[in-house]
């Protein structure tokens, strides 16, 4: 990222004090009408050269459709955008990085039948020869794999350039869609949720990369739903609530302060206390080792316990086969030695139908591609597998009946269950995180596998979550969390371990939880 | 009914002349063998429909007397013109010695005639001509014919001065090559007559489709007199009509026959049918292809004769002369 | 087709609210005014098109493609697609009319025997059909496309194998006074099968877990995995119900026709797949309506006949047909 | 279909190294094998399958359809499907010998300005149509099935009505010595004009931008509009280029048969889609190579030249055809 890489020279050198300098870009009076409701209503802000703006507010806030407007992947219904001070229409993508600006989407722009290093060049290929002759350009496949590998690098992330994205985890193809944003300095990055599953040994790198820019006198917005990482890299914040303007405030305010902004309430404390007695063992993996898998560390010789009403953590790097060991248990994965036990009773499901009826829940990591069906609605994605294990199980359905039984499930996940019936491709990624979680309450099960269960949710969302995980807890389910998000598990879990290149390499109590003790075991 | 289907009276030139005149046909079996047992390559438009069951029955038949050998090819329908070209091609290359052809198309295949008369392929230009002269014979009963009979039929029932007859014409699918014969030959039959067609439908030769024609058509016009046109529509029309209960005021008339045709117009629920000798055609046609083969050719032009028939004169008709007999099975490659 | 859907998403996708709920049904709103438009053209151009004469020979025309139609509709609702029908309804025509030919000759004092045996072979072999397809589908894991075009082509030469392209003769001739002709106060009896069928097919897509697995299995067969649907047997399931629909649709023409018959339904399986697509189904699957095919095959069926009743040419009729289903199309674009 | 890749997506992805390359490309690998396996049981079953003779014609039969097979290629990767190849073959067919045989009668001492002016309307008209179709899909947001459907029946229209379903006589026989019978080097012209289109389909695809745009706007349309790339023209041009392929084959096939024919094609689309997805493109877009498809189409013909020298009777032929392909989706499936 030398300014020589940068196709706009700008003047490079410390971060320009915020007040006096120019906007890089600014937006005044945007609206955004989905039909009736106002996605986003009459929103003005100024995002300065050098500074990292947070965008900040619940799921369904408006942060995207902002963002996605800025970037030009949506047309505003009203309000414009300047651009160093002039006006300016994005129709596309392309005219908005033309002008400078870049983006990572909180939903990938990621093709998956192409490889990362395809991915990561692609609308802006490198060509050899002439690069006038547009389309008709004739692809250096070997720059474009340079290039790449010069991105990988200079983030720190372990990808391989040539895989086929499809066959990433969520949490690769987030490392891909940075690259991608990355490739080019612009003069406005903005990073959607950009470490919703990223862990934080490379969410640093991230923050590290984006130190550099700043320096640089490039603007960056920054939507999170993860606090803790505000007052590390943010400068300012803005709160946005359904769609309108709340407030700009330090990037240093105070947690609970801002929450109170977000939500319009004070929330309690964000962790529910775990509770103290638990039973007996419920789940239990004694050298678990699974067959081999692509892109992630070969899971070797795994053994754990939950019991009833404890909430287990599993935390490690991005592809480090956590996510594998989770979803083994739930028979997704072969397991070549090793046995599992459920309730005493050894467990080896051959179909997730067996195992949810044997009484074992996995909630995948990636709701778009394994946890929801986007064209239907969030009620039938919901009653789906209640159909045949719920209390609502039948040959013949009661739509009735089971829209009540899901109004006051969608309560413990905070839902608004007037939109049960919109399809799900329509809910902001939080909601659909809600909608995700909501699936597995509609059949009561003892163990319950949460793969990255809070991946984007808002801290409003996520304090749901947590509590609906203590409520399960409470009701005496033993529950395993895969997940990225360290603090998140420090705050929940009873117990963590520690996964590090496919094996399980160390196990802390609530007791002696620490930051830096778990990091440690990362690597 | 191998015995004395000979001589055949048909329409024929003699080898050398150049006018065709009345003759009467007698094939190579009635006296000897094949010298040899030649290879002979058939290519059908298809094999789909007892019109061409009653070939394939005619050939092989011929062929057994005369002890050659013949591989019946099938297009696929009158839309592979392609696929055709194809098929005979490998069957060359297969080790053919002479191809006998019922071609899709009147002109597609000059070119490839033109290839085969290089090669010294001798081919039998059967059933529905080609405009080519590189054919070394050409056996028709065209379809061109079929239908001038048809027209010729009505215009006789209904000559000018008559009170007009109304008629329904339906040829078969647009654009193929048989139906476009078809229509000219019994617009042809029907000039300066009192028919009068007031509409034409066309449309694959499936029952259920020229049904659903037929129906349309009477809803459209209430005064038809006559529906006239393939055999599988009037094998769809008929159950139709009794369900309308017009049976008698609406008449079908076939352009050529089938079991299922033959059959109703003996129970005298069809007005008439055209029916050309197919089964008798198809053993002169491999006669031809074997004199050609042993240079005996005796006519290099024949057209066998076809007749309308109606209630009363369908006791004439030998089955055997024109369908293949009942639950007869194709036989598409003839080894001896 | 996804790449489609993909780009269109943007205008697909807009707001909740009323006007919202017509965006979104545009596809399903756009029938009912092709509808209109078509009735309305037509009558005004041929005054035998509003007989209640003409409508039900539409309906009866129409009942052939609906039932097939149906039946393909089950199929892309759980993500494929099924290219054989056409020759399972000719095979079902020619071996049904064998069998009744059989045993009507055996028993030729009671047609019923006849009756009975010829459906019930008749089904059970289109049943078979479809089910093969659906193992081949799934668990030899052949795309849909290649597998049943495939069938498609094992099935034909099957059924010109049996017939030899003849038509097959001597079915009771009971079969078509009761199912082709047939009247129940005065509606004709196959209508009253493709209406009964119509509803089976609401009823299971709309009100069964069947048919809730049937669309998340088309939506996203992989989630549909994870929340315990085994996709696998629906799937099978839905290629055997629609190779049924077909045998169903073989019978009823063979009584239509009173022949056994090689040579019909070649169209089928393009027009049930279009009588689908116009309804708004997905080739990627997870939507389409029953009613919404009813309505589809209804429009395709009333354009044709229309055309026939205005005396168009065949090569203009051609031609008005792709025009107005493109139209058609392009008002309900999603 | 998606629901299908959906559930296999698991299998898709196990194992690492070389046998994870393997299975991720049983597809191109099973089309080789089964390759083998078809010369070599049919090279023993007939002895003239291996000639030079009938090679050479197979190959130059497959010329056809496989330029057509390229062109669906091309539309399919991104995400689409084209139906009115066969009724755009049949009008360029139609429409380039009209203009040649005009044009040789009024200059009748020069052959080449017929045969050029031939060519370019010939190849123009058939652009034109797929460009229509890029547009409606595009533009109208019409989903492909129905839009290139609905074109198939106007063009077809259209060409009978041009043609009156007769043959159009009259066009120089230049154009048959050169582009249906010459060759050169004793390799047969139209061979070689296929061989060419499949190198530049080959460099399009794999080395260019637009290529790499075309794989984008295939496998995630939203994705590749977000990365900058645009979709609309680049689906547009796809479509116009696969309507392109189709007037060559169009000409070509003129050329060979020295008429203009209405009644050419009606098969190609079916059969295309079939080359290109037995070649492991994706009805769902996003994947699918040229020279895969080459070999695909190659499969198809060998078989059935193959059937025809081994003298099996259509029937058994049909079903033998598809059991072949079926087989070969099955040992490739992913
Ligand atoms: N294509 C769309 N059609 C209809 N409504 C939409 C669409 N996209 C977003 N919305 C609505 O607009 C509102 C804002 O969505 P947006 O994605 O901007 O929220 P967000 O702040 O990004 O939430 P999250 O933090 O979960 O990403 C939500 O209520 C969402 O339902
Ligand atoms: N459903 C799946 N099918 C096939 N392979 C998978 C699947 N899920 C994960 N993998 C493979 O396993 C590797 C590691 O995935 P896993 O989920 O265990 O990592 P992780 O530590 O959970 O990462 P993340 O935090 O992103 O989930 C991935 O790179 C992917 O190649
Ligand atoms: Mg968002
Ligand atoms: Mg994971």
């Amino acid at each position: 990222m030398t300014a020589a890489a940068a196709p706009l020279a700008v003047p490079a050198g410390p971060a320009l004090a915020v007040s006096e300098a120019v906007p890089t870009l600014a937006v005044e009076g945007l609206t955004k009408l989905y039909g009736q409701h106002a996605a986003l209503d009459d929103v003005s802000l100024r995002f300065m050269p050098g500074e990292v703006h947070v965008l900040f507010g619940e799921n369904g806030a408006g942060k995207s459709t902002l963002i996605s407007m800025i970037a030009g992947a949506n047309t505003p219904t009203s309000g414009t955008i300047l651009m160093q001070g002039r006006p300016v229409e994005f129709e596309s993508v392309r005219q908005a990085r033309a002008a400078g600006v870049r983006a990572v989407f909180q939903e990938f722009s990621l093709v998956p039948d192409l490889t990362v290093a395809e991915n990561i060049t692609l609308g802006e290929e490198p060509v050899a020869g002439l690069r006038r002759l547009g389309l008709a350009g004739v692809l250096s496949k070997s720059a474009a794999r340079a290039e790449a590998r010069r991105l990988i690098d200079d983030l720190g992330f372990d990808l391989n350039p040539d895989a086929r994205v499809c066959t990433l985890t969520r949490g690769k193809q987030q490392m891909v869609e940075i690259c991608k944003a990355m490739r080019l300095r612009p003069d406005l990055l903005i990073l959607d949720e950009p470490t919703a599953s990223l862990s934080e040994h490379d969410s640093q790198a991230l923050f590290a990369l984006i130190r550099r820019l700043t320096a640089a006198g490039t603007a960056i917005i920054y939507v999170t739903h993860r606090m803790h990482e505000i007052p590390l890299i943010g400068t300012r914040l803005s709160v946005l609530r359904d769609g309108q303007f709340v407030a700009t405030v330090p990037a240093d305010t105070p947690e609970d302060r801002l929450i109170e902004l977000m939500t319009g309430r004070s929330l309690a404390k964000i962790y529910p206390r775990p509770r103290a007695d638990l039973g007996e063992v419920v789940l239990e993996l004694s050298n678990v080792t699974l067959a081999p898998q692509v892109g992630a560390e070969p899971v070797r010789n795994a053994s754990l316990t939950v019991r009833a009403g404890e909430i287990v953590g599993i935390a490690g790097l991005v592809g480090c086969g956590k996510g594998n060991l989770a979803q083994a248990c739930f028979g997704l994965h072969r397991i070549v030695e090793g046995e599992m036990r459920l309730k005493g009773r050894p467990f080896r499901p051959r179909h997730p139908a067996d195992a949810i009826r044997k009484g074992l829940w996995y909630s995948p990591a990636d709701r778009k591609h394994d946890g929801l069906a986007l064209e239907l609605s969030a009620h039938r994605n919901m009653i789906l597998s209640g159909l045949s294990f719920g209390p609502s199980r039948g040959e013949f359905l009661r739509p009735r009946r089971d829209e009540l039984r899901l109004r006051d499930l969608v309560q413990m996940v905070d839902f608004d269950a007037r939109r049960l019936s919109e399809p799900v491709g329509r809910f902001s990624g939080g909601n659909q995180q809600k909608i995700l979680l909501g699936k597995a309450l509609v059949q009561d099960v003892e163990v319950y596998v949460f793969d990255e269960p809070t991946v984007g949710v808002d801290i409003g969302a996520c304090l749901s979550i947590y509590r609906c995980l203590a409520a399960l807890s409470a009701r005496g389910a033993a529950i395993l969390v895969v997940s990225s998000n360290l603090p998140e598990l420090m705050g929940l879990t009873h117990r963590m371990l520690v996964m590090s290149g496919g094996s399980l390499v160390a196990e802390f109590d609530r007791a002696d939880y620490d930051e830096h003790k778990i990091l440690e075991q990362f690597f | 009914a191998e015995d004395a289907w000979y001589p055949l009276e048909v329409e024929a030139i003699k080898a050398g002349a150049t006018e065709r005149a009345p003759a009467a046909y007698s094939p190579l079996s009635a006296t000897e063998k094949a010298s040899k047992n030649w290879q002979i390559c058939v290519s059908l438009p298809h094999m789909k429909d007892p019109f061409f069951l009653a070939m394939n029955y005619g050939m092989v038949e011929e062929a057994k007397l005369l002890g050659v050998d013949v591989q019946t090819l099938d297009a696929g329908g009158y839309d592979k013109l392609a696929n055709q070209i194809s098929q005979i091609e490998n069957c060359v290359a297969g080790g053919a010695d002479a191809v006998v052809m019922v071609a899709v198309s009147q002109d597609g295949m000059d070119n490839l005639l033109g290839e085969l008369k290089q090669k010294g392929i001798p081919v039998i230009d059967a059933i529905n001509g080609v405009s080519s002269r590189d054919t070394a014979a050409r056996v028709l009963t065209s379809p061109y014919d079929e239908g001038l009979r048809a027209g010729q039929y009505l215009a006789a029932k209904h000559p000018a001065g008559s009170e007009t007859a109304n008629v329904g014409w339906l040829p078969g699918p647009a654009g193929a090559g048989f139906v476009t014969a078809f229509d000219s030959g019994f617009q042809k039959g029907i000039e300066g007559s009192a028919i009068k067609v007031v509409e034409t439908k066309h449309g694959d030769v499936g029952k259920e489709i020229q049904a659903a024609l037929v129906e349309d058509m009477l809803q459209t016009h209430d005064d038809i007199d006559y529906v006239v046109g393939t055999a599988v529509m009037v094998e769809g029309a008929l159950p139709l009509l009794r369900a309308k209960g017009v049976q008698d005021k609406v008449k079908l008339v076939s352009v050529y026959t089938t079991p299922g045709v033959h059959a109703s117009l003996k129970a005298g629920q069809i007005e008439a049918a055209g029916a050309a000798p197919v089964v008798l055609t198809s053993r002169v046609i491999l006669d031809t292809a074997v004199r050609v083969l042993e240079n005996k050719v005796e006519f290099t032009d024949v057209g066998t004769l076809g007749k309308v028939y109606t209630v009363d004169t369908i006791g004439e008709l030998d089955p055997l002369a024109v369908m293949a007999p009942a639950r007869y099975a194709p036989v598409f490659s003839l080894d001896q | 087709m996804s790449g489609d859907i993909g780009v269109t998403a943007r205008q697909g996708r807009m707001g909740p609210g009323p006007g919202q709920w017509i965006i979104e049904n545009r596809q399903i709103l756009a029938l009912p005014v092709m509808f209109v438009l078509v009735v309305v053209l037509f009558s005004l151009a041929s005054p035998k098109f509003l007989t209640t004469d003409n409508l039900t020979n539409v309906a009866r025309q129409s009942v052939y493609l609906l039932i097939v139609a149906l039946g393909q509709l089950v199929v892309m609702i759980c993500g494929g697609l099924d290219l054989s029908v056409g020759s399972n309804v000719s095979l079902t025509s020619v071996v049904s009319s064998i069998v009744m030919a059989i045993v009507f000759a055996a028993f030729p004092e009671n047609q019923w025997y006849a009756l009975w045996a010829g459906l019930a072979v008749g089904m059970a072999v289109g049943t078979a059909v479809g089910l093969v397809n659906g193992l081949g589908v799934t668990v030899l894991g052949i795309n849909p496309f290649m597998m049943t075009l495939g069938m498609a082509s094992i099935v034909f030469g099957i059924t010109l194998y049996i017939s030899g392209g003849v038509p097959i003769y001597g079915i009771p001739p009971l079969h078509g006074e009761i199912f082709g002709f047939g009247r129940i106060a005065g509606i004709p009896i196959p209508a009253l099968v493709a209406i009964f069928l119509v509803g089976l097919a609401y009823f299971t897509l709309e009100w069964t877990r069947f048919g809730r697995h049937l669309y998340a299995a088309g939506g996203n067969g992989r989630a549909a995995e994870l929340s315990g649907v085994r996709t696998v047997p629906v799937r099978i399931v839905a290629y055997a119900m629609c190779g049924m629909m077909a045998a169903l649709s073989g019978l009823l023409l063979t009584a239509r026709l009173g022949t056994g018959e090689a040579n019909i339904g070649a169209s089928l399986p393009l027009e049930s797949i279009a009588a689908c697509v116009i309804s708004g189904v997905s080739l990627a699957g997870g939507r389409g309506r029953a009613l919404a095919v009813v309505m589809g095959t209804l429009l395709i069926l009333l354009v044709q006949n229309g055309l026939n009743l205005m005396q168009v040419g065949a090569y203009a009729q051609s031609m008005a047909t792709g025009a107005i289903l493109v139209f058609a199309m392009a008002i309900g674009r999603r």
